[in-house]
Order: structure tokens, then sequence, then C-alpha cells
């Protein structure tokens, strides 16, 4: 396949807008509950019996960096997709950013936090969250000041984006950390991980990975009578989590997250998407919302031409039921926070606004 | 180098533990490879089914929220039932569908092991699509508690919460631990007794170094071949259920890693030699563990293969040797 | 050795016993416990055809494995053309002019007949990885002189219609020949054949007599392990005998006949039976 | 007839090993089968045992047709063999493969020790090496090894394949000594023999064996007198 | 598993790719050169003709054509390694990693050496990564050396995800591509239904090596393949080749044999990691981003797959084993989750009813017969 260009004159029938994230695979739970968020900002659209419909194709990266330039590849060949919710992770992000800046197809992440994501000058590059350099301090400060402690071990799964987040916990932490460790991704036994950190005799642990891996480091730090409180980044914001290292251990645990509560979302989406998916609306689901919203709105506006989506979205300064959607030169949001969350009673509720 | 010394025992004791679990895996390579000279690439995932059933076993009885010490142990003999049963039978699938044709053909040993690996993916992909695969006959319903989240971890109920019983230098020791650690040994030493001193045991070397002679000594190649495959599978449900009680989660994929590491442990020991098996196992679960106190854990597989490599230099054959056998010049 | 000439490599006169090629100073060799070779010592002399008998585990086999490298001799020397093969590789030994066959057939079996024979002939090739890559002219030369001596060693053992079989499916006593001409195809000074009459039939062991004599005649030494005692006393120019890995006797084969040691040890008093 | 053959037929693939042959083995009887390399005698054999498929024909045992029955049955009803190439488990002790020999035996116990003694005393050599591994014996020391686990299993119909192979003048007249003396405790057996001469002169009826097919038979004394016989097995002089 | 090409050999009667080849084997020289340039340019057109039914509906036929050039291409050293020389080797993806992240380092990360240097330096280390991994492990025999290359593919793949300087799990983007020289458009062929016609708005510049258009990379891997298989004929067919045939058979022999057997198993194994380093080159520049993932221990087990599916032993063998391993997941895209699974099982069905492979080594006709003889009679036969 080559050339990219569509004819924007008239008006196609039917468009597409990729979702790319993993939907099998160790984190699949993630990407899972992303792509609910984008299906029900389009399904709403289709309901209205639009001139143009929307159809979200799936690019199932499995979370794994090697596959996305490959399905990338796939998305751009497919001249009817005129937008692409995700990357969800950063490392896939990375991987497959470069093809899609080259054929000019704007990406909308609702999660990808990697800061270093937006500094490459990717053209078609936009997130609807803030990044790790927002959330990587908001939890050093949760773990300094809420839960003051002194003794801080840092542990991370040598991922783009968990390696990255932790770095900047441990660089923020400064002289608290008395440890750091990396484990590897479907990794199960983390018996060196968990002697380290309890010789360090830590009081707090941060993690920086998805929540696969995390659970079954909590289980094992519990079993082995440790502790120190649990702190995790986004990716470990998931039941699965939960699932995989029992409510016992998991209880307590602290997650930090650049996303609102989504009860907390604006106009009908909590209850919208209850009624759509007979479900509480998960990790960045809202922010899916969202980032979906841009590229239903390029539709709506005859906006159905690649290059016309990056404009439109460049442009765009609407608000969302996040937050007010608009991005700097660089494709960050220009409006962010963090919350913290915590696990209480087997489930992940709201803790508080880290400011 | 002071921090490997501090932790001396914890990182003895979680390497042992581990080296355990590998060592009983590493028994089903082990003794297919010591009786077929194949490598048995679909016993990683005859393990993973193993540790399905355990879970599958508890989830359907319904274990209570606080089980005496009574209920705990006969919760755990129903785990270990399900898991040895459903192993060995996954073993003797295996032996069915992937060997028994390419055996009789005494056909390259590659292509048993291309055969073996073809029932790796099938057993691995049959776990990991048991929800799509029931939705098919519209089951997913009824097995709802079975087969949802078919990729994702699956918890053990494990009736046995970890205590920590008494402490080895920075190391607690829980009841976990020494369950398994026992268990691993018993079946271990029990194991290499059957098969130096039983009548099977014996029949099983036969077929090992001279098929042909063995049927002219009246052993039954066939069932030889047969039980081999069990007991192995049997080991390996077994260390699925230790496995579980140590790290309270399986997945579709579990094995995978485990077995490589196991068939590694295999190897160091010496591979067709039973008691190799378990040696290996320890010498892998320690490598790891005292070399990720000295280089970083992100490091211990490379710690691991690098002593393989180095310890197959000085041993060609393995730590112990391989004691099925081998031809004059 | 010419490479022209290539299947006789010496011209001595083939009776004459020339300069000792291959001897055994003392040589003993043992595995743990069981001492295999004790002390043997012994020549081979250029042209003749040397016996080498004994009982059951006297150390026939050893003492081939010890000259060709297989094993390292635990004290004494062995030494061909007057410098010790000690220490040497099992193809380096080749090289200098040693081949044998085996008690249990060894050859290539999925390889053709030619082929074996060819790879025999490369033991005194070196083309590597460049020559055969740009077909250097030193390849194309090795290449068709492997071929005619193959043609010609297949052509010596009345081999030539089984030349593109494969090994394993020739019958047994076509393999043993074939052993024999890959052998003959390293070129070498000294070739030891242990054991090539086993399960052949009277007739069949008449013609390995006329071809073991064909081969001495080209001007190759020959070293014989042999049970067979017509086949031995018939063809041997002289003959060593072990026994328990000591070397209890040596001479011409009529003394050997009626040597009472060699009697009590290994022919056994009847010996119309022991033919 | 304790052993029967009738219409044998035996394939390697395409190649006809065996072509339509028959013959029968008398209760406490030695009978040999003759004939040049290639001829098909161990393919014979190891038909016989089980150790290869039939293509056509019949094999009968003691009354019972065994021709499709798998080989380690056919040693539970009583036939054993020493094997061409002798088979040993290499990494197995003499000891071990002596009792190996004895496997399929239900008494064992008892069995085993007097077996043995009788082994050891006609192989002294395979006492001394007990505990060596069988592999690393010399070759005619595996014979003996092959011959005397056979021995073990007290078969009632024993099959040697070429049992004097590799083995030392010295030894081959006791193999044959050994033989009549087990053939004299009530042991029928099948021998096949490149030392005709010897095996013509121990057995009661020999076959003669050419590219797979019975060319001739007869009592061993008869065929050893026969002059077309001496001259092609037998070698005359040299 | 001592020595991968057992004794027995059988594969079944009138196997057509066989036959197929016998067929062309026995025409005259002129037509067989003809037939065999007429092949090789159908080849390089394959990804413009998009021939219907061959090129797969989910996904681009230039990017799979490309794929399967390089497996075509590591299954093509891996036999040298497995097939002629008999070493069994489960860590060939470390070669690949190692020629891969040549030209990504080297490339991009480090330095902006230009990609037509790279390749070859590429296939350099990699040979050089193969004599250092060989020389102390090549005395290793059978099974042993399989978990020892095992062992040497995850120390490269788990050093890679750990060395920050290699760009750890993140990996390593903006691999640079080949030049491109842009001379002219060629269009593709669209099909509608069995009706060809010519596509002038689809083309493929001739040669711009882009993101979007795989076509080049597969031209470029296609000519590399050329280039291999005309050496590696010539290798086998030398003294070389003969050495490692007699050392796969019987290694004590050919030693006795004046076989330098492990000077030939180092050059075998080095052969291997030059042509594994390159096509792992090739793939890090058609790929642009590479990182650890892209060499996990299935990818060896697959790479063996297609050796062993194909006929370990035989160039065309492997060749088609190769195209079998990587082209057939592809078909199978509308199966979608139960991709896998088919696979399995394809897999354990060609083992068990081509167990020498689909197009085995080449053996007399005689010593074929006999063994496809012998596999039907025992089919036969009541045993059980
Ligand atoms: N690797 C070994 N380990 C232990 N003992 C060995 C080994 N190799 C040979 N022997 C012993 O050394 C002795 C000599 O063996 P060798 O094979 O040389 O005998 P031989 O003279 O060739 O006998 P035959 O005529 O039976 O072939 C035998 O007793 C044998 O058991
Ligand atoms: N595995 C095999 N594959 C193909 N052909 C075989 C095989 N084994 C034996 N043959 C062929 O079958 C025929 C009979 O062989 P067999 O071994 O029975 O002969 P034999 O009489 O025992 O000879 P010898 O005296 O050499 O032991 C021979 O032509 C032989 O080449
Ligand atoms: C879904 C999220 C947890 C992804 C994560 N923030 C990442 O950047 O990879
Ligand atoms: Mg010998
Ligand atoms: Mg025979």
């Amino acid at each position: 396949g080559t050339s990219d260009d569509n004819d924007a004159s008239s008006a196609p029938t039917e468009v597409k807008v990729g979702f790319f994230g993993a939907l099998t695979g160790d984190a699949a739970n993630l990407g899972q509950n992303i792509k609910k968020g984008a299906q029900l900002a389009i399904d709403q659209y289709n309901a209205t019996n639009p001139k143009t419909k929307i159809t979200l194709v799936d690019y199932d990266s499995q979370g794994n960096p090697d596959q996305a330039p490959g399905l990338a590849k796939k998305a751009i060949d497919d001249k009817a997709v005129i937008g692409i919710v995700g990357p969800a992770f950063s490392g896939e992000s990375k991987a497959a950013d470069p093809l899609f800046n080259e054929a000019g197809l704007v990406t909308i992440s609702a999660s990808a936090t990697n800061p270093a994501l937006s500094t490459n000058g990717w053209k078609t590059f936009f997130r609807v969250l803030g990044n790790d350099a927002s959330q990587g301090p908001a939890a050093a400060k949760y773990i300094s000041d809420v839960l003051t402690a002194k003794k801080v071990v840092v542990v991370d799964d040598a991922s783009e984006y968990g390696k990255g987040l932790a770095d900047i916990v441990k660089g923020d932490l400064g002289s608290t950390v008395v440890a750091t460790d990396t484990i590897q991704q479907k990794q199960t036994d983390f018996g060196p991980t968990v002697t380290k950190i309890k010789s360090a005799n830590a009081d707090a642990v941060f993690f920086g990975g998805y929540y696969a891996e995390a659970g079954l480091l909590k289980k094992q730090m519990t079993d082995a009578g440790i502790n120190a409180k649990f702190v995790v980044g986004d990716g470990v914001k998931d039941d699965g989590f939960i699932t995989a290292a029992g409510a016992k251990a998991a209880e307590g645990t602290i997650m930090t997250c650049p996303c609102l509560p989504p009860d907390k979302a604006g106009g009908t989406f909590y209850t919208d998407y209850k009624k759509a998916f007979n479900a509480d609306p998960a990790t960045y689901g809202a922010e899916a919302y969202d980032a979906a919203t841009i590229i239903i709105s390029a539709v709506k506006a005859g906006k159905t031409s690649r290059a016309d989506v990056v404009a439109f979205t460049k442009a765009y300064d609407q608000p969302g039921v996040t937050k007010q959607l608009k991005f700097d030169d660089k494709g960050e949001p220009t409006n962010v926070t963090v919350w913290a969350y915590k696990v209480e009673g087997g489930k992940i509720v709201p803790d508080q606004e880290v400011k | 180098m002071s921090y490997l010394i501090h932790n001396f025992a914890a990182l003895t004791g979680t390497g042992l533990i581990k080296g355990a679990v590998y060592g009983l895996v590493a028994l089903g390579y082990t003794l297919v490879y010591g009786v077929l000279r194949l490598i048995n690439f679909a016993h990683s995932e005859v393990f993973m089914w193993g540790s399905f059933a355990a879970v599958w076993a508890l989830a359907a009885i319904g274990a209570g929220p606080n089980p005496s010490p009574l209920e705990i142990a006969l919760l755990l003999l129903v785990a270990l039932v399900a898991a040895t049963a459903v192993s060995g039978a996954t073993a003797l699938v295996v032996e069915r569908v992937a060997y028994r044709r390419l055996i009789r053909l005494k056909a390259p040993p590659l292509t048993a092991l291309i055969s073996a690996i073809g029932m790796s993916f099938v057993l691995g992909e049959i776990m990991g699509l048991r929800d799509k695969i029931t939705g098919w006959v519209g089951l997913d319903g009824t097995l709802h508690l079975y087969v949802s989240g078919a990729r994702d971890n699956t918890r053990f109920a494990n009736p046995l919460q970890s205590r920590i019983l008494f402490n080895i230098g920075n190391y607690g020791v829980s009841n976990i631990d020494l369950l398994v650690l026992g268990c691993a040994l018993v079946m271990m030493v029990a194991l290499d007794q059957f098969i130096r001193r039983s009548r099977l045991g014996r029949g099983i070397r036969a077929v090992a170094q001279d098929s042909d002679a063995a049927a002219l000594m009246g052993v039954n190649k066939q069932q030889v071949i047969r039980v081999t495959f069990l007991i192995g599978g049997v080991m390996a449900g077994a260390a699925a259920l230790l496995y579980l009680m140590k790290f309270g989660v399986t997945r579709w994929n579990a094995g995978f890693l485990l077995g490589v590491k196991a068939f590694t442990a295999a190897v160091l020991g010496g591979i067709g030699n039973v008691r190799g098996a378990l040696l290996g196992g320890f010498v892998l679960g320690l490598a790891e563990n005292y070399g990720s106190a000295i280089v970083g854990s992100q490091w211990q597989d490379v710690v691991a293969f690098v002593l393989l490599i180095v310890i197959l230099l000085f041993r060609p054959t393995g730590l112990l040797g391989e004691s099925l056998g081998r031809a004059r010049a | 050795m010419s490479d022209t000439q290539t299947t006789q490599p010496a011209a001595t006169p083939p009776t004459a016993a020339g300069d000792v090629l291959l001897s055994l100073d003392d040589v003993t060799l043992r595995f743990g416990g069981v001492v295999a070779l004790d002390g043997v010592s012994f020549d081979i002399r250029r042209g003749e055809i040397l016996g080498l008998i004994g009982p059951n585990g006297a150390g026939k086999t050893t003492c081939f494995n010890a000259m060709t490298g297989v094993y390292q001799v635990t004290s004494g020397q062995v030494s061909f053309n007057g410098s010790s093969l000690a220490g040497l590789h099992k193809f380096a030994i080749t090289k200098l002019g040693i081949a044998r066959t085996f008690q249990n057939i060894r050859l290539f079996g999925n390889m053709t007949a030619l082929e074996n024979i060819l790879v025999g002939a490369d033991a005194q090739h070196s083309t590597g990885l460049f020559s055969s890559l740009f077909k250097l002219p030193k390849h194309r030369r090795e290449e068709t002189e492997g071929h005619d001596k193959a043609r010609e060693l297949l052509k010596f053992m009345g081999l030539s219609k089984r030349a593109d079989e494969l090994a394993r499916n020739l019958p047994y006593g076509d393999q043993r020949r074939l052993e024999i001409a890959r052998a003959l195809a390293t070129n070498p000074q000294l070739l030891c054949l242990d054991e090539p009459a086993a399960g052949f039939n009277p007739a069949e062991k008449r013609d390995l007599m006329d071809l073991i004599r064909r081969i001495r005649d080209q001007g190759y030494t020959v070293l014989l392990i042999e049970h067979d005692m017509r086949l031995v006393m018939g063809v041997t120019d002289r003959i060593v005998v072990l026994e328990f890995g000591r070397k209890i006797a040596e001479g011409l084969p009529a003394e050997i006949r009626d040597n009472p040691a060699v009697i009590a040890a290994y022919l056994g008093v009847d010996e119309e039976d022991a033919s | 007839m304790l052993l029967e053959v009738e219409g044998l037929c035996v394939n390697y693939g395409r190649i006809e090993a065996i072509r339509d042959i028959s013959f029968g083995v008398p209760e406490n009887s030695v009978v040999t089968l003759i004939g040049a390399n290639g001829a098909g005698k161990t393919t014979t054999m190891k038909t016989v045992s089980g150790l290869h498929p039939v293509r056509a024909g019949k094999i009968v045992f003691d009354g019972e047709d065994i021709t499709n029955m798998a080989a380690h049955k056919r040693v539970e009803l009583g036939i054993g063999q020493a094997p061409e190439g002798r088979g040993v488990f290499p990494g197995m002790s003499v000891m071990e493969n002596l009792e190996m020999g004895a496997y399929f035996r239900k008494d064992r116990k008892v069995t085993v020790p007097k077996d043995l003694e009788r082994v050891f005393t006609l192989f002294p050599r395979l006492k001394e090496r007990a505990s060596q591994a069988a592999g690393t014996m010399s070759g005619g020391e595996q014979q003996m090894l092959a011959i005397g686990r056979a021995l073990m299993g007290r078969p009632k119909l024993l099959l040697l394949d070429e049992p004097s192979m590799g083995l030392a003048p010295k030894l081959i007249a006791q193999i044959f000594a050994i033989i009549r003396e087990i053939h004299g405790q009530g042991v029928t057996i099948l021998l096949v023999e490149q030392n005709a001469a010897q095996a013509l002169k121990t057995a009661d009826h020999a076959y003669i064996l050419e590219t797979g097919e019975i060319v001739r038979d007869g009592s061993g004394s008869d065929l050893a007198a026969d002059d077309s016989i001496r001259a092609a097995y037998l070698g005359g002089d040299v | 598993m001592t020595s991968p090409t057992a004794t027995a050999g059988k594969s079944r009667s009138r196997n057509p790719l066989v036959t197929v080849a016998d067929v062309i084997r026995r025409q005259p020289k002129p037509v067989r050169v003809l037939l065999g340039a007429l092949f090789v340019v159908l080849l390089y057109l394959l990804p413009l003709l998009n021939p219907p039914l061959i090129s797969p509906s989910q996904s681009d036929f230039g990017a799979v054509l490309f794929n399967v050039s390089t497996y075509v291409l590591v299954a093509l050293g891996l036999n040298i390694v497995l097939g002629y020389a008999g070493l069994l080797d489960l860590g060939y993806v470390g070669f690949y990693a190692i020629g891969a992240y040549t030209v990504a380092v080297l490339g991009s990360l480090h330095a902006h050496v230009p990609l037509l240097l790279l390749l070859p330096l590429a296939a350099l280390v990699a040979t050089v990564s193969g004599v250092l991994l060989g020389a102390p492990t090549l005395r290793v025999r059978g099974d042993y050396l399989a978990i020892v290359t095992l062992g040497f593919g995850e120390i490269i793949r788990l050093t890679a995800v750990n060395l920050q300087w290699v760009g750890a799990a993140a990996g390593i983007s903006n691999v640079p591509r080949p030049p491109s020289v842009e001379i002219f458009k060629l269009p593709h062929v669209s099909w509608n239904g069995f009706v060809a016609t010519i596509d002038l708005d689809n083309t493929t510049t001739f040669i711009k090596f882009g993101v979007l258009d795989q076509i080049p990379y597969y031209w470029l891997a296609l000519t590399v393949i050329f280039i291999i298989l005309a050496g590696e004929k010539r290798l086998v067919q030398s003294r070389v080749g003969r050495a490692w045939e007699a050392t796969r058979e019987d290694e004590d022999a050919a030693e006795l044999m004046g076989v330098p057997t492990f000077k030939f198993k180092l050059l075998a194994f080095s052969c291997g990691a030059f042509i594994g380093g390159l096509s792992g080159g090739l793939f890090a520049t058609r790929q642009a981003f590479i990182n650890p993932e892209s060499f996990p221990l299935l990818l060896s087990i697959l790479f063996l797959a297609a050796v062993v599916v194909g006929g370990a032993g035989n160039r065309w063998g492997v060749i088609v084993g190769a195209i079998i391993v990587s082209y057939l997941p592809e078909i199978f895209r509308p199966f979608a989750d139960y991709r896998v699974l088919v696979f399995g099982i394809l897999l354990i069905v060609l083992a068990n009813f081509r167990p020498q492979g689909l197009l085995p080594p080449k053996r007399t006709v005689r010593a074929r017969q006999v063994d496809e003889e012998l596999e039907e009679l025992e089919e036969g036969a009541a045993h059980v």
C-alpha cells in the first residue's frame, strides 16, 4: 500500500477509529476497560443516526511493544481508519507512534503516561491525561507526607512505563530510598526481591509496573511477614491486582493515577457506562471516552481525512467528562489531576486527590 | 557481598523452596528423557493443567472461611488428588497424541520434539481459550466460575494460611515452606527408590538403554513408556499444588518459564538421573537467589544460565552424570 | 606420500619386513581397577601383516584405541615413525597415517557409500570455507582427486555398484568392506582391522583373506585383530598374543600355533574344534 | 513340535527378506539355521521372538498362535533369545543385566540365586566383573553376558543368534559344550551360526537358508557329509 | 535426542513435493535454467501480483512476504547448524538478536553508521559471538548443547532487557533504513474474484524503503537469500559439507577418519550465526523499532520447527518449512484467537504424518522406498 491522502470533499458513509492496546495478555484488563470507554462514546454517537457512521476496530497489542509496529502498519494501511484511541501503554506507544507520525494518523492516548513520549516531536501524538512527571511526584509526596515513610524501597519491572515512573519517584524521594530492585515481567517468584525489602526493613514500597506482577509481589511480601505500605502507580489500578494478591494481602495498597474517580466524571458518563456494560467504569474508561469524543467531534465537523483530524485535534478546546480538553504544542493536556486510591474491603476506592 | 551474608538464611530458604518445585517438575523431563531420549516439551503444560485442577477442585467444593486443621488437611488432599490425577492424565494424553505414533515409527527425535511443541501449544491454548471454547458449546454461563478470565491470573484459595513458625537468621520459616520442602524431598526419595529397587523401575532403565533387548527380557515397552509419562505427570501435579501453595496463582502460561527452569535443572543435575533432578533444582534455585543478591535480581536468570554453561563445560553430562547409562565408544 | 599415486603409499616390497613403523613401548592402560593393558611392547614393521590375537577381554581393541588416540595411555609410549603419539588428536593421528575399522561397524549410515569414502579421502585434504565458497582451484583439484580415489577404491573392493546407496542399507558384508575402503581412503601407512571377519562364513572369510593380501601388496602395513585361526594363520606374517593385558607370545604363525601358553590361554586343546 | 513356522514372509519395506519359509523345531531338540550373510537368519529369529512384524504366514509356539503377539508376551510363554549384536544394557552392571534376564519370572526370588550360580560357573569372567558396566566389557565378554542373561529366564525355547561371533577359539568350543549341556537339561534350541561345522555337529536337524528361502534341510550329520554343503558353508580347506 | 537425524528414515509414499522436485530434476539443463529464471522473476513480482488465495486477506502482503523471507533466511542458517552438522541449537534467536541489536545500536542509539555497512557488520558481530560461544561449548554433546544454547539465547535477551546501554526493556527506535533510489513506480495488480486489473493508484516505488510499503524490504531479503543459497550450496557440496555430515552421523568415527570435528562444528556454528545475524539485521531495519521482546525463546522454537517440519538437512525442505511456519499463521488470521491452537494442531499433524519433514534430505530412491514401505507395514501390523 502507499499513498494515504484521502479525498475530503464528500463525507464518507463510514469511517473507522482504531483502538490500540492490550486486549489479551497479562495486562489485558487495563486495555479492555479503556476500550469500553471509547466504545461507549462511539455507540452513543452511532445511535444518533449520523451521516457518517464510525466503527471501532481493535488492534490488540497484548501490551507487547514488539507487536506494535506491525499493528500500527496494519492500521495505517486501512485507509478508512482516521484516528486511533491509544496506544494504551507507554512501551507500545514508543514503538508504534513513529509510524503513526510518519503516516499522519492521529493518536489520542487515554492512558500512556511516560513523560518522554511527548518529547519526540511527533505531530500526531496527543494524550488526555497527566503524565508520570506529575504522577511520580504525587506518589512520592503521598509516601513522604501522608505515609510519612522513612525507609522506602523502590521496585520496577524494567518496562518503559514502570521503570520511568519508578525512576521519577526515586528521584523525588531522594535519600529516604534505602534500596531499589528490578524484576522481570512474567516472573512469578519474587523471593530475592522480598528478601531485599525485608532486609531493608522498609516502611513503604513503591512499585512501578503492571498489576499481574504487582499482585504476586504483594502476596509474597505479605507471606514473608512484611508490613510495609505498598504504593503503586496506575498500571496496578485494576481488580486483577486484588485477584492476584488475594483480598487480604491487597488490603491497604495505595494506588496513584492521573485519572478522575469515574463517579466524579462530568455529564451522564457514569450512569451511561453502568447501563451499557452493567459494571462500574474502571481505570481510564472516562479518559478513553474523552479521547474518542475528540475524534467523533472531528467527524461531526466533517473532518474525515487524516490530516484534517490531526489539525482538528490540535485546535480542540472543549470540556470533556474528565477535564477541559485542550493540548499544548507537544500534545500534552493543559489540565491535569492525580488521585490516590486505596484497596479497602477488597475494592479499589478513591482516597484523595494529591495536589 | 555483605548483603548476601546478612540475608543468607532468607536467600537460602526461598532458593531451596523454589528449587524443590523446579526439581519436582524436572523429574518429568528427566524420566521421559531417560527412557526415550526425547525432550518432552509439553511437560510444562502438564504442570499447568494440574495447577488448574487443584484450583478448580477447591473452588468446586467451596471451602468455608475458617476451616479446622482436619478440614484443611482434607481440602489439601482433595487438591492433591485432583492435581495429580489431571496432570497424570494430561501426561498420558501427551504420550498418546504427540508421541506414540512417532515412537512406533522410530522417527527422528527432533520430530518428536516438534510434535511435543505442538502439543504444548494446544494444551496451553485450550486453557487460555477455555472461556471461548465453552462459549461455543454454550456452557460458559454454567462454568463461569471456572472459565472467566481465561488469560488472567487465577487465584488458588489456599485453605492453609501462611504462618511463620520460627526464624533462622532473618528468615521466617513458614508452615508452607516446610510443607513444600518436606513433600518434595519425600516424593523424590520415594521415586528414586522406586526406580532403583522396583521391578518396573528396572524395566524403565532397560527400555532406556535398549528397547529391543528389553522386549526380549519380557519388558512391555509400551507400558513402561506410559508409566514413565504417568509418573512424570503425577510428580508435576504434586509440584503444581506446592507451587500454588507458595505462589498463590496460576495462569494459562504459568508452565512455560517454570518448564524452562525445570528442564535446565534436569540437565544441570544430569538428565535421566532422578537424584540429579532434585540436586539440579536446588542448585539452580540457590544460584538464582545468591546471584541476584550479588549482581541484582534482574540478573538472576542470567546468573542461572551462566552457571549452567560453566557447569556443563566442566561436567559435560551434568553434576551427577547420566545414571541411565551410556554405551562404550 | 605422492598425491597422484593415491592407493600406493609405500613402494616397499611386500614380504620383506621394513623399518619399524609403529611401536608400543611398555604401554599400560587402566580403567579404574581394570588393567586393560599391562606393560605391552611390540613393533609393527613397514610392509608386514601383523596379527594381534588373544582371549576375549585381553586388550586387543584397547590396543587399537590407544594407538588411534581414543584413549590416552596411563604410562608407556606409542610412537609412529619414530615420534610419540601422546596427546595428539584422533584426527591428527589419522592424518599422520594410521587408519582403522571398528569391531562394531561404524559407518556414516545416512551417507552414501561413495560419500563415506570421500570423508576418508578428505583426511589429507585442506579445502576450507573460502576455497569451497569461491571454488578456488585447490578445491576443484581436491574434489576431482577425492572422487577418482573413491571410485578406484570402490572398484578395488567390488563395491562399484553400491556407490550411491546409503551405507546403512548395505548388506553386512558390504558394510565391512566399505569400512575398509573408507579407512584406505585416508591414505594410511598402517591399516588396523578389528575383527573384519566376524559374522562371515568360511567362503567369505576366504575372500577377505585375499583382500587383505592384496591390500598388503599395494604397500600398506596391516595390523589385524581376528579370532578365526585359519584366517590369522593363513594371512599374517607375524603374530602377537595378549592375555589379561599382557603380551604372552610373539612370533611366526607356526611358532604361535605350537606355543603351549597360547594353546592353554587361547586356542584350547582341541584345535580342530577351534576353527 | 514346540515351534512351528508356516509360510512365513517378512519384509523390510519393499525388500523381501524372508519368502515363504516353513520349518519346525521339535520339543527338546537342537535345530540350526545356516546361510550366508544376508540370507535372512537374523530376520527369522527376530520375527520368531516378535521384534519384527510378519507380512504373511503363521508362527505357532507350544500349540498357541503367536503370529501377532507382542514380543514381551512371547517371553512369558518361554521364548528366550540371545540376539545378534548382543544387546546388553550398556549402563547396567553385569549383575543387573543378568537379573534383567529373569525380569518376567514370577518366582524370581527362588530362581535368580540358583541361575546366577549356574551362569557364573559357565562364565567365570562374568563373576569377576559382576559390577562392571556392561557397555565397557569387551566384545566377547558381552557375548557371554548375552547368553548368560538368556539362560536366566529358563526359556523353553532358546534362540541363539551367532553365539560364537567374536569369541576366542577356546571359548567357541566351550560355547558349543554349553549348548549341548543346556540341551541336555531339556531346553529346546534354535541356533543360527556361521560356524557351520560346529553347528551341524551339534544340531539334530538343520535348514539351509539362501536369500530368504529354505533350500535344503536334513539331519545335521547328513548335511555335514554333503559335498555341496561342505563347499558352500564349511569352507573346506583354506 | 542424541543425533538429530535418526537412522530409521520414513516418509510417506508419493509425497507430492518430492515428486515435483524429482520431475524438475529430470529435465534437461536449459529447461531447468529457464524454469529457474522464470521462477525467480515470479518471486520478485509476487507482492505486486497479489495473487488471490495466496495473499492473506487480513494483512499486508508485502509485509508478510518480508516476514516469510526472514524466516527462510534464518531457516537456511539453522539448517547448517542442525540439518548438516547435527548441532541442536535452541538459542538461535540469540544470533538473530545480536544482528538486530548491532544494527540498532550502531545505527541509531550510539552512532549513525549507514545501513549498508551495518548489515555486513551485523553478520560479522554475530559470527564473532558464534565463535566465542562455540569455542568453549561445542565440546558439550547432543542435548546438553541444546540447553547450553538455550541458555545463551536467554542470556542475550535478558542482557538486552537489563542493559541500559542497549536501550534496556524500552528498546531502540529509529533504526536506520537502507538508502532509497526511487527510480520508477510499479503498479500493483488488484483482483476482483479471479479477474485481474492493473491498479495504477496503488504503486510501489523502485526502490524506496519507507515505513508504509514493505515490498522493497522483501526484495532486499530475497536477494540476500539467493546469495546465501548460492554460497551454502557450494559449501555443502565440498569437503566442509561432508565433514559436517560425518560429524552428525558419528562424531567419534568421523574424528577417527581424520575429520577435525571440533573445528568443523565451530565452522557450522559460525556460518549459522552469520546468517542469523544477517537476518536479524534485516529485521531491525524493516521494523525500525526493536526491543528485547522481539527475541523470545519461543522464536528459537519456531525457527526450529521451521527446519524440522520442512526436513532438516535439505535446503528446499527447510525453505518450505519456514514458509509454513511463518505464513500459515497469517492464513489462520481469520481464526483470530484460535490461531495458535490451530498452529499447534498443525505441528502435531505434520510431525506425525511427515516424520522426516515435508521434503526430507536427498536420499537415494531405493533408500526412500525401503523406508516408506516399512512404515506402511508397521502401521498395518497389529502390534500393541
Ligand atoms: N571403558 C572401559 N572401562 C572399564 N573397562 C574397560 C573399558 N574398556 C575396556 N575395558 C576392559 O578392558 C579389557 C580389555 O578390553 P578389550 O575391548 O580391549 O578386549 P579385546 O581384547 O578387544 O576382547 P574381544 O576379543 O572380546 O573384543 C576388558 O576386560 C574390558 O572389560
Ligand atoms: N533394517 C534393515 N533395513 C533394510 N534391510 C535390511 C534390514 N535388516 C536386514 N535387511 C536385509 O534383509 C536381508 C536379511 O538380513 P538378515 O540380517 O536377516 O541376514 P542374516 O542371515 O542374519 O545375515 P548375517 O549373517 O549377516 O547376520 C539382507 O538382505 C539385509 O540386507
Ligand atoms: C493503562 C496504563 C496503566 C498504562 C500505563 N500508564 C503506561 O504508560 O504504560
Ligand atoms: Mg575387541
Ligand atoms: Mg544375522
